[in-house]
């Protein structure tokens, strides 16, 4: 399932229902993206993250059913907030459930990558002095091609 | 036709979005973005470098020379980076 | 921080007393292991883990301290369950903290397939018709050998 | 010698742990499991196949030809597998 939503999350809860929903989960693997409060070694005040309705959710929806057919996953939730969200709040949300280990941990890996890279969204940070667009980095773009083969 | 701006795009022109009607000379991507460049120099420095800009059609990343109609969405964005 | 305990933990409390000790946190990996309800293809009654309490802390130490040392953590947490488990309930919960997800996300995986083929545990699994210790498996070692390079 | 026994070594032998005094033959820990084997045939069974055995010396996993002594706290278990 995906959720790209203002509101935060609590993976707790998250987690809850998708083991409610599923029968004979081995593994659980998490991951949480948090706002940090250093953008370029100045301190961020805030981060805006923009995107394309419709879009989001359109790629979002693509890349989770991948993961799907990639892994032998029994569920897999990921979350993506927008907006501006301030310094320790989070951002990103990714789980993935599957029996064995491997294909949990691979999965949610590869999801997350994803997100960094191809993520439909848009950074705005704003610190004390100035604000900016933030760019695309390439070595985010390296790491995800080890996942096309 | 629909079109949509992001990110230093959508500052640069001082919109997020404009409605414009294609003239039969424009059939792709490209030739939207020449027709754009004519409107004011925002256009003309936003569109100067492609480098760093993606095109989508209907919600779909497409490349410069995808064909596009009326009643097409259409939206320019930089790269992006989420999680 | 290791912890080897009978009782049950939860991963959003370890998480939030985790992110008030820490500053910059930009991202957090877990991972949480759980009782299936089948033991090779049999309905699965209990688990029962047995360890060596001392040396179990102590190799869990170390294995931590390794991860810490290996990647530019922030902190990271194991807690290993013993005694007798039912299906659904938790095993193994590790997490890591790092600023970039890399860190967090590689050595999360690291400490699991560690847990998994060195783990000072011995699981007992008892099943309606009879009872037996888990053998180790070689699929898992082979899976610990690639970090050793 | 305080001595531990862990999961079917432990079912095979009957206990999780017993103290024995070593006598001076003995000197490491293969030293030990000859003379272990020539209690019983519970032993005897158990360490017949050494493959799937391990030992530790105070909590320190070690390999057959470590030395030991009296104040030492040995222990035989079989590979772990945790998670």
């Amino acid at each position: 399932m995906i959720k790209v939503q203002s509101e935060d999350f609590s993976v707790e809860k998250e987690t809850k229902i998708l083991l409610n929903k599923n029968n004979n989960v081995g593994a659980i693997s998490s991951f949480i993206g948090i706002v940090r409060n250093k953008a370029k070694e100045k301190d961020l005040i805030s981060m805006t993250l923009d995107h394309y309705p419709g879009m989001t959710e359109k790629m979002l929806q693509k890349i989770e059913d991948e993961a799907l057919s990639r892994w032998k996953l029994l569920d897999s939730l990921i979350i993506h907030r927008y907006g501006e969200l301030f310094p320790g709040e989070n951002i990103v949300l990714v789980i993935t459930l599957s029996k064995h280990r491997k294909d949990a941990i691979n999965s949610c890996h590869f999801l997350i990558d994803w997100l960094k890279t191809k993520g439909p969204f848009w950074k705005f940070e704003k610190t004390k002095s100035s604000g900016h667009w933030v760019e695309a980095l390439d070595s985010d773009n390296l790491e995800e091609l080890k996942w096309n083969n | 036709m629909k079109i949509l701006y992001f990110s230093w795009i959508k500052d640069g022109i001082g919109k997020s979005q404009e409605d414009i009607t294609l003239n039969e000379n424009i059939k792709n991507i490209s030739d939207l973005i020449d027709f754009l460049i004519t409107i004011n120099d925002d256009y003309k420095k936003i569109f100067s470098d492609l480098s760093s800009i993606k095109f989508s059609k209907n919600m779909n990343i497409v490349d410069i020379n995808e064909k596009i109609k009326n009643e097409d969405e259409i939206a320019f964005f930089p790269p992006m980076t989420g999680g």
